[in-house]
């Protein structure tokens, strides 16, 4: 498996090269600070690669990303990160990483965003990309699915996701201000977590060939 | 873009160091993680913290000091400020009475501000301020704080100033809060520097009605026309929300939001003055100038709120801050 | 070019009802000839007057009241007063103490104030401020008056207060005058209502180094860049012309010309702070904000003023106006 | 003989009829208010019409329009116009209006202006339009010359003056924090003077024909 800071570095790859794009969604529809945010927040991430390198235990590591994310992005998607990545660490706390496992922290971890965001899928935000991708894991795990098929299809699932959010009206975030305006532009939420994860499952999948 | 800055990341420390100097009798700053506290706080008063994205300044920052917010906890560039900053300012300026957060409503504020709470370990409410009336009433996460919360934290501050317990302020905020309504138009976006320009731009021949203060859009593009039918529009839909009666006492705000002059707010002033003037309502209180602004946005908004006589008391109360100040004794200006 | 405005020609008077009645605790405003006058003029002391065209807002009107001027006369935006304003605002606040005008070194203001100065039938005198140091000291009409005319207005108001004779107030004012000097920069042109836009025009990559305060071109069209270099520019001029030595005590203002952020006008003051501070200079007072702006131009000025002992006593002295306030008991917001 | 509101409805109209090539003379080397302070002084004028009419008296007419300009115009050439007027006032005060006693009251008038301005020709301001103008007038007095001839010759006379200013440096008024910067374009003052003065000669030379 790729060391964490891999993963981090592939995700704020994606980010930065969709970094334009991104902007453009989140100043018609929200403030334009998004990809900022996130590049902020993976950044100071990456600075801690070493510190990350060292812990071999995913929950602390997720737990010292969470901590991270959580000062370092601010707004929305800030607290929203940080309080999946702590779920995630909680419920990984003393279990070993498989898909299994993983997919059922990150369940929790979706319903601890929904929480948090008081929002659910269908509001047009983060979520519909990432409670699909939740769903479709634990889905996977269960039926004992080959790793590297679930690597790819769950880009698939990420990105359908974050597509179903182009033709919602928003309910949730600033979006959520522009009634009407908001259809037929993607959330910039949901885009930012599809480029993640297909960025993520595209390094793990490479490591796997390897 | 041209503005007097080295670089983004750097923009709002550099900003808030030159803030704590200028003012150093006032205040002190803490920049890992970021807040700004007044120098002397009372003992045994329930501390008074706010924040939110910078680029609205003097709020929060401005109104951190006697008779007004103990601490104020700025974010980057319209972007919400972190929980750990609030949990560090909270560490530096609350006692046993606790700690009154007052939030501007939008999701990423209230969720950090939020996270803070759960975490702090003193008891602890939170205003929130959704003044804005640009969204319906109904609208599904509540409406936007804007101009309103200068409001809200001065009239909580004095009342903070008295000893006032906890449950005691956030009734009172609450009170305020929903006594208060607010509506902005923008004449031009603002340049958010991390954008590198506006966040929208408008045709010379049209505003945003019921703008943010953030650069997002208003809730509708309308027609450029006179100040006077931009604020009889502006008046009426505050009105129609406020509902003062003949011989009500209120207290009426108008505030820029960036680059509009003095000029332009005191005659949207005069228009809004009249127009409630004819209503029979009595301005008994009024602020005129930049307070919530949206960095160098065009444009201005009106805020009423509805007084009685105890709130009246409270906005009058002595408060020495960086950008409001009245009523103290033998307060130099930066000795 | 959009504001919130009527008509041009009514602009001015507008917005002067609005400012009388959002100070009506401070002010009273005559409307033909226009002047702002304090609502309690303090019997036995030399009156204090200035003014200067309108469109620097909050300079000249917002500094009318306690501590500071006894009234102010506006003249249409970038125009100056006419004589029979400061002769009608003489008439209303002056005694046999006599007048001060306090004036900025344009010709039209010159001679405005010159020719009521003339028919003005108690003693007066007149304190030039000429702080632009973008115009050599030996230019021919002397330098502008700019954002130093605060500093001359305030230290000079609280003397006045103190009941100080008129031959008293003059020196001490060309004193101040003569120890303060600034220098601005324009990011941007600013809108002239009557002309329905900018009175120039500049690049994205070029600033006016040395701008006046009505939209006149800089000294020079400078490159832009990152505001530490802007500002080294700015302050080492600054330095080169006052030359404080180590151990000097210092007030620095960082002015805001219109349009640009309190972030941003923060962060002009921590650098030029910074640099006088290496200096070995005592930066012992300071004034951060938009005072005398130039309509909604982006920009800002540094002024620096070398104080003595006593022009610190009189700028820690109590003021109470529309702009700037500390160190009044007692005084409600506009009760 | 017209009477004075027809000449300064000419006057008026010529500011009219070049406000925006003025306006912009004055946006390059000043700030832009000119063409506004004058037609704000012409019109306050204009509003008088009925009383100045009434007024047979030139003298008396003259002061009431200095106290107009005084007040209505500010500004560098309010105080300037206002001078002149005063001036041109006290010096026809009992005399008969003729091209002697005019040409003489107007050299007093320009006398006064230097010294309100601490100013003189070759400064690039409206002296250098009407100080020339000035003396002709006294010249072509002395000489007798046909008040026809003098009418159309004072024309050519203001529009040299005004004419050349522009080439030189600007040591007064706002232009002369231009520097060399000022150079090539003509003085905003100048160019009405030159405007007004032409404005009002024509009226006079046409109401002669009638
Ligand atoms: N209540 C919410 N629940 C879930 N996601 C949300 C909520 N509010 C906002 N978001 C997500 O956050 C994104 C915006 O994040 P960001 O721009 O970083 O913060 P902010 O909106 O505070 O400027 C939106 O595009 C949306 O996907
Ligand atoms: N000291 C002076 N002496 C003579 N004329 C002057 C002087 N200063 C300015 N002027 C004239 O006044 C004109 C500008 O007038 P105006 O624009 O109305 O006033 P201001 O310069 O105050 O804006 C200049 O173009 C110039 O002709
Ligand atoms: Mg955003
Ligand atoms: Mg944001
Ligand atoms: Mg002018
Ligand atoms: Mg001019």
């Amino acid at each position: 498996m790729p060391a964490i800071p891999e993963l981090i570095q592939a995700a704020l790859a994606a980010i930065d090269a969709h970094a334009e794009e991104v902007t453009e969604l989140d100043k018609t529809l929200g403030d334009g600070d998004h990809v900022t945010n996130l590049q902020r927040g993976l950044k100071a991430l990456l600075a801690q690669s070493d510190e990350l390198a060292a812990l071999d235990d995913w929950s602390q590591a997720l737990q010292k990303m969470a901590m991270t994310l959580m000062s370092q992005i601010g707004g929305a998607s800030g607290s929203l990160y940080a309080t999946l990545f702590m779920t995630l660490a909680k419920q990984l706390k003393g279990k070993e990483m498989n898909l299994a496992n993983f997919a059922e922290a990150l369940e929790a971890g979706v319903e601890a965003m929904k929480q948090r965001g008081r929002s659910d899928v269908g509001e047009k935000t983060m979520l519909d990309t990432l409670v699909p991708v939740a769903a479709y894991l634990k889905r996977a795990a269960g039926e004992g699915k080959d790793l590297n098929q679930v690597l790819e299809e769950v880009k698939a699932v990420a990105t359908e996701g974050m597509e179903s959010t182009r033709d919602m009206l928003a309910t949730k975030g600033r979006a959520s201000y522009l009634g009407e305006r908001a259809r037929g532009i993607v959330d910039a939420g949901a885009r930012t977590g599809q480029l993640m994860i297909c960025a993520v499952a595209d390094r793990l999948a490479e490591e796997m060939t390897r | 873009m041209k503005k007097f800055i080295n670089h983004v990341d750097t923009l709002l420390d550099e900003s808030l160091r030159g803030f704590a100097k200028a003012h150093a009798d006032l205040v002190e700053v803490s920049f890992s993680p970021r807040f700004v506290r007044r120098k002397e706080v009372a003992p045994g008063k329930v501390a008074l913290i706010s924040g939110g994205g910078a680029g609205h300044e003097p709020l929060h920052t401005g109104f951190v000091g006697r008779g007004m917010l103990d601490a104020a906890c700025p974010g980057q560039v319209f972007t919400s400020p972190t929980p750990d900053q609030m949990l560090a300012a909270a560490e530096a300026v609350a006692g046993d009475q606790g700690v009154l957060f007052i939030v501007k409503n939008y999701a990423g504020d209230v969720m950090n501000f939020e996270m803070a709470a759960e975490m702090l370990d003193c008891p602890s409410r939170t205003v929130l301020v959704q003044d804005d009336i640009a969204l319906p009433k109904e609208h599904e996460i509540g409406r936007r704080g804007v101009a309103g919360t200068t409001i809200v934290e001065k009239i909580v501050g004095a009342a903070a100033e008295e000893g006032r317990s906890l449950d005691d302020l956030k009734t009172l905020g609450d009170r305020v809060a929903e006594n208060t309504a607010s509506i902005g138009v923008a004449l031009s976006g603002c340049h958010v520097p991390a954008l590198g320009g506006p966040t929208f731009e408008l045709p010379p021949d049209k505003i945003e009605f019921g703008v943010g203060i953030h650069g997002e859009h208003g809730r509708e593009i309308a027609e450029f026309a006179s100040a006077t039918e931009i604020v009889k529009r502006m008046v009426e839909a505050i009105n129609e929300e406020l509902q003062p009666k003949r011989g009500d006492k209120v207290l009426l705000h108008v505030n820029g939001l960036g680059a509009t002059t003095l000029m332009e707010l005191y005659l949207v002033y005069e228009l809004a003055h009249e127009f409630w003037h004819q209503e029979g309502v009595e301005i008994a209180r009024s602020l005129v100038g930049n307070y919530t602004t949206a960095l160098d946005m065009a444009g201005c908004s009106v805020t009423l709120t509805r007084l009685d006589d105890e709130m009246i008391r409270l906005w009058d109360a002595p408060v020495h801050t960086a950008a409001l100040r009245w009523g103290y004794d033998h307060t130099g200006p930066n000795s």
